[in-house]
This record gives C-alpha cells, structure tokens and sequence, in this order.
C-alpha cells in the first residue's frame, strides 16, 4: 500500500536524521576534547569553555532550523557553531588563532561568526547578544519574512537587565525570537539560586508576555520537540519563545576552572554525567532499533578523524599577515550606500 | 537657498534618507506619537508608519543593541537617543558590540548604524543632563563620531552618517535646534572627516566643532575689533580627524586655541593639541590653549552654569594669550 | 470606662492626622502650581516636572515611614520632598536655583536632597535610583538596624535593566526595600501598554519572588494601608515589596509638554481629574465628620500663605556664591578614615 | 621586607581595612565562594563571612548601584568589577551617580566607594576582553583613578583608596597579579594623587602607569646600554595627575614620552601631553610623543596581539626619535 512504503521511506530518512544527530553530538564531545587538549599544548590561548555534556541543546535546537535563520550565542559556542554546519576545520582553526579560521583568527574561541549560516556570533558579554537577537528578529518582521532569530545563553544571563530589555520589546512587538536558556545550573561559580530570585526561569517569561517551556536537555528528543514548537510560534504569525533547557555542564567554567572547585561536588557532577545526552540518545536508538554497535563504533571513528583533519589543518594553517591587524576596524572606502 | 532651523534640517536628512531607501528606520524614545522629544523626528510617524518610525520603551541598553542586531542583518537603523546623557546605559553595546563586529567577525559582519541624539547642556538642566560624551566615544576604534555646528552641515552629515557602512555617534547640539541657516534642498552631502574653515584668518586658528563654532565665530569677530585676524576651523567630524585641514591651518597661523564645550581631561581636543604638538612641533610659537566646559558636574543655577561654560570672552581671552597680547 | 476614654482620644489623635495628611496634599497641590507659575515667569529654569494628581501616593506612603528611613525618588519629587518634612522654603528655592535651596541652588528641581530626613533624592535618570535604594535597603540590612529603604519610580522605569537586576537583588537577599511604582500610566508620551508587555506591573514581582500588591493611588486610605503592610514586612524579619500604586498625572509630562498631547485625550485627562485625590479625601473626612467647610477653607489659606512664603523667600533668597561652582566636587582635603 | 605577588598586596589591603573597619565590605561576581575570578580575594569569605564578603549576580549596572546607595548611607563598598570590560554596563552608575551625587545633592551625600578590577589586555582574550578604560572615567569630574604598578603600590593605593571620601576608579593589571614584589607588613599608605619617580635619569622623561611600568624601565635598561639616561616617571595616579612631579622630570630632562596601554585618541596620555605642552613650552626641546596601543580593536591571534601592544622596543624608538637620534 503506497501510505506504508512512504511511511517506511519516511522512516528510513527520520533514522538517517536520527543518526546524523547522534554524530553531531558526537563530534562536538570529540571537538571539544580535542580543543582541551591543544589548550593545553598552548596551541589555543585566551579563555576557552568546553560545550560537554550540553551538545543536545544545540542539536536539538538547531536542527529545526532553517539556513536562512538567525543565530547569535555566547562564548561557550563551538558547540553550536558546529552543530550548525560550520566546518569543524574553520572552527578549529579559529580556535588556533588561523588566518583560516572562521573570523581569520581575529576572533577567538569567543567569537565564532560564519555570516554565511546566519551564525552570528560569538559574544562574549553575557547577555550582551539578547538585544542583538532580538534586532534580528525586528528585521525578520520588519522585512516580513519567515525567518526565525535565535539566541543561546546560560541561566545566569538572566539576571542582566540586557535579557530584561530584550525580552520586553520581544514580548511588545511579537517579534520571532526564540530565547533558549541553557540552565547548566551555575554561571562560573554560582549556583542558579544564589544569583536568581526564583527557580523556575521560564516563569520569567509571564513577565514579557511570552510562551513559555521547560525541558529536559539532556533528552534530544525533548529538545527538537520543544524547539519545533517555538519555530512554529516564530514562523507565524510571530510570536516569541523563552526556553528553559535544563541541562549540566560536565567540565569547568573555561579551561582555568577545574571540573568541580568549591562551588559544586565531585558527587553532583558524577551524578549528572551519568545522563549524557549523547549516551542516552544512542540508547534511545539502539532500542528501536536504529542503531548497533558497528554503526556507532563506525560514527566514533569518522569523528575522531574529522577532528584530527581539523586539528591538523588548524596547526598547518598559517597566522594572519601582519597587515590583518589594521583591517576591519572600518569598512572599505567607498562602500555605503 | 531655503533658510531652515537645524532641527528641521535634521529631519530633512532622515526624510530624504527614509524614502530613498526602504532599509533605513528610526527607533527610540518618543519619536513616533510625541512627535520627538525635541521634535526632529516631526511628521516621520505619518508619513512612514509605525513599522519604519518606531517607540521604544525607555530601556536604551536594550534598544541599541536591538538597532545593532537590526543592522548585522542588513537593516540602517537610526537609532535616537532622547540625550546622549541616557546613552550612558547603553554604551556597552555601542563598544562592545557596533564598535568590535566587524573585526571581530574578521570583517564578515559591519554595523551600519547611526546613534544620535542631542548631546551636551541645555539650560538648567543640572548634572545628569548636560554632558559631553564624544571623548569618551572617538577613544574608541570602529566608531565615527560626528557633530554639526549648523544646519547644512546637519542635515548633510547625517545623510552621510546613514549612507556610511560604519557605526557612527553622531552627536547634535540640543541649543543648536532652533539656529537656522540656508540648506540646500535634496541631495546635499557632507564628507565624514572633512573639517571646514568656517572663516578664514591669519593670525590664530580656532579649532571647534559643534556648539563652540558659533563662539569661535564670535570670539573671531571681537578679535577682529582689536585687529586680531582668527581663522576659525571647524572639525565637523571628531573621529577620523581631519589632520591636514587642521595642520594647514596652525602651520599658517602658528597659533591656536582649541575650544570644547566638554570636560578638560583627555577631551577630544587633548587630542588635538596632542596632533598638533607632534606633527608640527616646529611651526608653533606659542603652545596651544584650550577653553572647555569647567571641570566641575554641571550647576543648576543659571549664574554658575553661565560661569561653567566655554564664552566667546574666553576664547578671545585664550587667543591673546596664545597672541602674547595679554 | 477607661477604654472608651482612650479610644476617643485615639480618634482625636488620627483625626489630626488625617487632617494634616489634607494639609499636606494641599500643600503639594499649591506649591505644584504655583511652581508652573514660578516657570512661566522664568524664575525656575531647566525641567520642571509637576507631582499634580498624584499626591495621595506621597502623602499616603510617607506617612507610614520613621525619620530614620531612606528614600529616592524621581526628578518628579517636590511632592515626596514636601510629604517627607522638607520645609517649602528650601525646596521652592532650590527650584529657583538659590543658595538657601537643599541643594544650595546646585541641584535643582531634579535634584532635591535632604540628608538630615533620609530624603537621598531626586534622580535623573529614569531607573537610575533603583539600585540606590536597593543598596541602601542592603545598607540597613547589613548593619542590623530595622530602618526601610523606599524607592518611588514611574511606570516607565519597569522595562529599564535596572529595576530587573535591582528587583532580583533585592529578592535573593530578602532586603527591607519597597518599591513603589507611581503608575500614571504614560511615561512621557507613550502609554503603559505600548512600553510594557504585561499590563499588571504588580505581576512582575513574581519574578523576583517578591511580594506585591496594587493599590488606588488616588484613595489616600487605600495607600496607607497598603504601605503600612509593605512597611511591616520590610522591618522585619526583612522582606521586600513591590507596589503599583495606580494613579493619574492631571498636568503635562513637564512644563514644556501641554496638558494633554497627542498622546491622550481631553476627556481622558477630564475623566481622570474627577477621582481627585483631595477631593476624595476632603469627602471622607467630611462624611466622617472629621472636617467641616470652615475648617477646609483654613487650611487652604494657611496652605496658601505657606506657598506664597516660601515663594517670596525663594524670590528674595541670594543666588549661591560664585566660589560654589568649584565646591562639592570632591571631598574636603583631609577627610576620610 | 617580604616579597609577594601583586594579587596577594591586594588581598592584604583588603583584609587590613576591612578588619579595620566595619563598614568595608566586598561585593561583585564571584569574590566569595569562588575565590575571585582572579582570586584577589582568596581566603576572604572564610575571614569575614557572607554578610561582608558578597556574591553577586551577572548585574553590573546593579551591583554598582547597590554599591552606591550603600556608599550613601556610610557603608564604604569595594565593588569588583571582574573586569573593566563588564563596567561599561555600570558606567551610568559610575557617572552619573557617583561622580554627581556630592555635587547635586549641594555636598550633603559624598559616596566613598572603590571601584575595582582588572583593566587592559591580558593574553589573546580578543577584542570584547582586552580594553583599557581609564580615559573616559578620568574624563569624569568627581571620579578619582588610580593604576598601581607594583604590589607595593597596589597595596599602599588600594588602603588609601578605601579611605577615601570619593568614588575612586581602582584599575588593576590581569597581568600584574603574578608580578613580585616587596611590601610593607601593616599600615602602608601611597597618597592618591602623587607619583613615583621609578628611575631616576637625565635625558629623556619615560611617562607610564599600570602596566607600562615595567616597560618603561625595561626600555630605560635598554637606552642605558646606547648611553641614554631616562627617567621613569609612574604616574600611579591619572586623575588628579600630579603636573608637579611631570613638569619637574620634563623640566629636567627636556625631551618625554607617553607610554599608555589603551588606544591613542584621546586617551590619558593627550591629557598629558597637553599639560607638558602648555605649561612648560618653552622647556621641550622635541614634541612629546606617545606609545600608545593600537588604534584597533584587539586581535586574539598571538601575533597580532603582540604586534597591537606596547612594548619597550616601542618605547625606545620613540625616545630616540624625541632625542633625534633615529
Ligand atoms: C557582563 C559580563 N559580566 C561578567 C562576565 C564574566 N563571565 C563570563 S561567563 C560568566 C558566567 C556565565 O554563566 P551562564 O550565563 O550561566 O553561562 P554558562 O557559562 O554557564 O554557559 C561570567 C560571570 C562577562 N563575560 N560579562
Ligand atoms: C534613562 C533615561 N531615559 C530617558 C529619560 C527621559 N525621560 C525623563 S522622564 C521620562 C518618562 C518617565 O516616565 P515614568 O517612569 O512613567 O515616570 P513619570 O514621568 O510618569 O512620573 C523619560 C523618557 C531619562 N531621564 N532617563
Ligand atoms: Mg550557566
Ligand atoms: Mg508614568
């Protein structure tokens, strides 16, 4: 019967999706290793904060995206840059400081900018890109196209009268943002309840006017879920979303932190890996019966590889010319409009 | 040539620029159903809508950088701030966000966009409402910073100012609103970084811009009485300097003054004299003086704020001292 | 019967009281106009900004104060600074810029300061105080006194990142703060509902697990008691409120904005003139028989010559030496600890 | 005398004053249980508990006006701003309530509250991380600002600053805080407002503060080895400069350089510049020239971070140039 072969063709594309995710996952866990170690190795300086343990927020939520969507993100972003598509090769060597990196190595692991994805950016303020977002989606309405604007931030963000703003105007004007709060539960060293008068985060959004939910972010599933409904909203007739993603960061701060310092227990964290997003998605699918284990060792080695070409690429790339140093402060004579 | 106020100039520039490009909005503070809070952005709201003339609630952080986000996708944001005394609040965007985007983006992402609003004092108005900022912003790389001292320059600057692909502070004087001037209708563009000698001279350079035109013009013609000839330079542009303009000038007369409305340390014009000293050392014969606001918050009382800003008698009073007539 | 004894002369006692609570907001009301006056005859320069319609919200919630507690307000603030003590006198001549003014001439009608009552100003910048006033709410707490930090802003001022962050502060570290929103329902030209996403302001306080309350601001009785329960949690064991006091400035934005502009209408403003605060008040004390015609009629001379006294004094008052443009930037050499 | 780190001087002001006085305490993102982003404040939380030692939020426009209020009603607050980038969010705070309040409430309300934190570039945290801000606060009428350079200084500056009766604008190097050297155990005040001559020299004045300190007297090495004897002036303070110990070394030596982390336009070193130019004309025998860091926002590749900075190679070409010996 035709409705049964295109629901198994259906199928067949749905698990092939299944496990392009579980690889996007995985190799932002093998990136983002393999960017500690060469922190280590000096081969990456500056500040650089690890994206474990939080890679189904920003695969489940960008992949209900569209290549025409607006991203913006903080400084904890490989995670997301990659996850969006951007060569890990360009992300990697930025992280090197690379003339071949994504923002000629004038960025910095803080600031990923791929203008051609609509990835923009990297900020390194925090909550300093909410009201960027939030521009962008004003230009999406004012240019009535579909196109959706989204904005990643942790928990601690939102105490910054920057998402108070935001979220206001989002909230006036209809605009289509999409807030996704990453509650990883500490900013640095402080506990969401230190910082934040009341628990439930996504209860703030009553104060805008703006739909609301909370999920689990260490199930994908929830998060593509939860995500595609917000896309909706944001398509049409344009409505913003504040998602509460409740999820843990496995590492430290940044690469000077150590995994657990005063401000949390090595018990909690032991006790939060045990609900790896990635472990628990590849489950999900070897009991339907979507994935075994050749295919996932299959998946680990390809990784592997692709970050080793990245971390190859990156390390032979060459340094910016000196010249780069004036360049870009200003836009090229003679162009305007 | 129409002879119009320099407010109205203004809103020349931002209707001409509206209605030639359908990218170019305006946002902030009372500029739709008010009418603006100092009437510039008169009769926008009817003719353009609420979509392109946009009320902001008075969160200036957040409505700037929705401006910044506005342009990284193509958008020309104009973005008012109902004084530039607010814009305090919303610096950290106007830095680290329009300022450091393209750079840091490795020039993939410009910001083009302009701030304005009215900057520096009134009358009366007191400490929280009469200062000047510009310093503050030429300090920083990726800016430009703009302020017009008369009506054509106004309305041709800021036409320049939504045309240019860079973000601009441009900065305009809340007592120069109701000064008129002849502007020339339609096209009329004035170069970003191009000073203009508002008068010329041989004897001592003013160099000025905004508010402090019009006092070195006067200060020129009392100077003119004691058969002092003052050439009058105006910056128009405070970032990127127009060196030259100002290096012909002081190489000519040999003298100077610099006069701001603002604060002494490190005002633009420490920049100035800064240039000057460096690059023609030789052709001085006096240092270069200036005459700024006094370093106090501003009074309240109309005596002491008379007494706290710059006058044409103290910039008459700087020239003859630079002039060894004192 | 002893009891009935003192309950009657408690009655006389609050009588008084709330007749000098009509004194004051008449008192408010003529200095206010005679201030336009003040302004159209170009004794008062720069902004001026009228309390009138909304006396009842000073009247009624610094009555509930002690001399000892702390209060900022907005550039709107000659009625607070009546309502809390400050003698006319010195508050019309710092509108005149005199040196006899609170702020020796150098503040002005935005700036009234009256340290001996608490009284910390008069602020500028829209949202700028909140924060101040939270700080000084940390101050009490942090020294174990049981002294209040009162905060009165606009409606306008709930969408500025300070309220949020202040607001948060001041929930997570249970402050003696109340936060008193005057909501007139227009900031400037723009009405509430164009600024703010949620229409219940009160509402906002949920975000900050705070407690909150609305009250008629034009019933001076509804103000006391909601101010004396906000006062009571604030004192102790120390817990801060947020208020939405509705109420209706009767005047323009300042002396610059007509009455009524494009952004309301006639019959709005006349509608709203008929819930005058005095008159309500001079009503109920009236039905109570607590005030008669006569007694009303001597309080508006004794209220008018006050106005006129300070009028005169501030008229006649000197301008501050030129020596003070120099003064009170900076500590006296040689303070300090 | 013992020898320790910048950052440890620090932590022993601190805990000298707040033991000294009740009213001291610490507030800011992370001084508590974290131990300070930079760990300034190790040990602290321990000492002196919650009540005194305390965490804030990610609200730097809030915590700085928590700090202000306090400051009104007799606490005296050390903010730390955990860097100066993050204070451009509390910048209003800063000026327009700190620096105004004495003066518009007529004296009656001083604020005696330090701001304090790292300033300026550390390594490669590119452009949003590495900025030197101290020209626009010392812009500001009412702000004092102070930039130790060694832990001497850090320790005796950071005292005098808490007892001060004004807001002070306290910027620390991230760069610094590993540098050694020796402090005095106990009561060790620096005056705010006085510099240090840090080698004394005869040819060339080396102008510096914060960071170019040790620049300055590396380059000073370097010229001594081609004869050339510098002074090394540390400003220590840059608002109010001390003009007496500039025009004295300048006087002396005739010829100067202005060595500044942060970018050229207008930043503190024109102040300077201006001063020496206008005070002391007639005794320079060269322009004054400033080392400044570019003029561009910062770049996070080492190179180009490198090649962006101050270095002593820098300074000493440019006191060669001003001795016309290039
Ligand atoms: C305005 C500002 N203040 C402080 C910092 C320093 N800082 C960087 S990340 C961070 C913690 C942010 O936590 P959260 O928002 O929860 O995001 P997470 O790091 O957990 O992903 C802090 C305090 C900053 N970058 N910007
Ligand atoms: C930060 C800031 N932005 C803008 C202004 C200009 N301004 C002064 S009062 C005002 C309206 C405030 O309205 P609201 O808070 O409701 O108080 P109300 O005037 O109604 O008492 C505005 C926009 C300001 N003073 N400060
Ligand atoms: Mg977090
Ligand atoms: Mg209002």
């Amino acid at each position: 019967m035709a409705t049964t072969k295109s629901a198994r063709k259906t199928d067949t594309r749905t698990a092939e999706k299944y496990r392009a995710y579980l690889r996007q996952m995985l190799l932002i866990r093998h990136f983002e290793e393999k960017a500690g170690e060469a922190y280590s190795l000096g081969k990456i300086g500056g500040f650089c904060h690890l994206y474990i343990g939080q890679e189904a927020v920003a695969v489940g939520c960008l992949s209900q995206l569209r290549p025409t969507d607006a991203i913006t993100t903080t400084y904890r972003e490989h995670g997301h840059a990659l996850a969006r598509g951007i060569p890990a090769r360009a992300v990697m060597a930025e992280l090197f400081g690379k003339a071949t990196g994504t923002s000629k190595g004038k960025g910095g692991s803080m600031h990923i900018f791929d203008a051609s994805l609509g990835f923009l950016g990297g900020h390194g303020i925090v909550g300093g890109h909410i009201p960027l977002s939030t521009g962008m989606g004003f230009a999406f309405k004012y240019r009535h196209t579909d196109q959706v604007a989204v904005c990643f931030f942790g928990e601690a963000a939102i105490n910054n009268g920057a998402f108070h703003e935001a979220l206001n105007m989002a909230g006036i004007w209809k605009l289509p943002c999409i807030f996704i709060c990453e509650n990883n539960r500490y900013g640095m060293g402080t506990a969401l309840d230190r910082a934040t008068a009341t628990w439930n985060i996504a209860e703030r959004a009553s104060a805008y006017d703006m739909s609301r939910e909370v999920v689990d972010g260490q199930d994908l599933a929830e998060v593509m879920a939860a995500m595609e409904r917000a896309v909706v909203r944001a398509r049409r007739p344009s409505a913003p979303t504040l998602l509460e993603v409740r999820t843990y960061r496995f590492v430290g701060h940044s690469m000077s932190d150590p995994i657990h310092g005063h401000y949390r227990t090595k018990e909690e964290v032991e006790a939060h890996r045990k609900r790896d997003p990635i472990v628990l998605w590849a489950e999900k699918l070897k009991a339907e019966g979507l994935l075994d284990d050749t295919a996932m060792e299959k998946l680990e080695a390809e990784v592997k590889a692709e970050v080793q070409d990245a971390y190859d690429f990156a390390d032979q790339s060459p340094d910016p010319e000196p010249e780069e140093l004036w360049r870009d402060v200003y836009a090229p004579v003679g162009e305007g409009r | 040539m129409p002879v119009i106020t320099y407010r109205d100039a203004l809103n020349q520039a931002l209707r001409e620029e509206m209605a030639r490009d359908q990218d170019v909005f305006l946002m902030g503070e009372e500029v739709g159903v008010y009418q603006g809070a100092y009437k510039v952005s008169r009769g926008l709201l009817e003719e353009f809508g609420p979509n392109r003339i946009v009320d902001t609630p008075i969160t200036e952080l957040g409505f700037a950088g929705v401006g910044v986000g506005a342009a990284m996708v193509g958008l020309r944001p104009v973005i008012e701030f109902m004084t530039w005394n607010f814009a305090l609040l919303a610096i950290d965007q106007v830095i680290n966000s329009a300022a450091k985007m393209r750079y840091m983006s490795g020039g993939q992402v410009g910001v083009p966009i302009v701030f304005r609003g009215p900057a520096g004092a009134a009358l009366q108005l007191a400490a929280q409402h009469s200062q000047c900022f510009e310093a503050m912003y030429a300090h920083i790389p990726g800016l430009k910073v703009v302020m017009p001292a008369t009506p054509a320059d106004a309305k041709g600057l800021l036409k320049s100012a939504i045309r240019d692909d860079d973000p601009i502070v441009f900065m305009e004087g809340e007592m120069l609103y109701n000064v008129k001037g002849e502007v020339p209708e339609g096209e009329h563009l004035v170069p970003i970084g191009k000073a203009e000698v508002k008068r010329a001279g041989e004897h001592v350079t003013l160099l000025c811009y905004s508010k402090t035109v019009a006092q070195c013009l006067k200060a020129a013609e009392l100077l003119e009485t004691e058969g002092v000839s003052a050439e009058v330079v105006d910056l128009r542009t405070i970032r990127p300097l127009d060196l030259e303009a100002i290096l012909t000038s002081v190489s000519k007369t040999h003298r100077a003054v610099m006069a701001e409305e603002g604060w002494n340390f490190a005002g633009a014009g420490a920049q100035v004299v800064d240039e000057i000293q460096r690059n023609i050392f030789d052709e001085l014969d006096a240092p270069v003086l200036r005459v700024t606001g006094a370093d106090v918050p501003m009074p309240y009382n109309k005596h002491l704020e008379k007494a706290a800003k710059v006058s044409p008698e103290k910039i008459v009073a700087a020239a003859k001292r630079v002039l060894y007539l004192d």
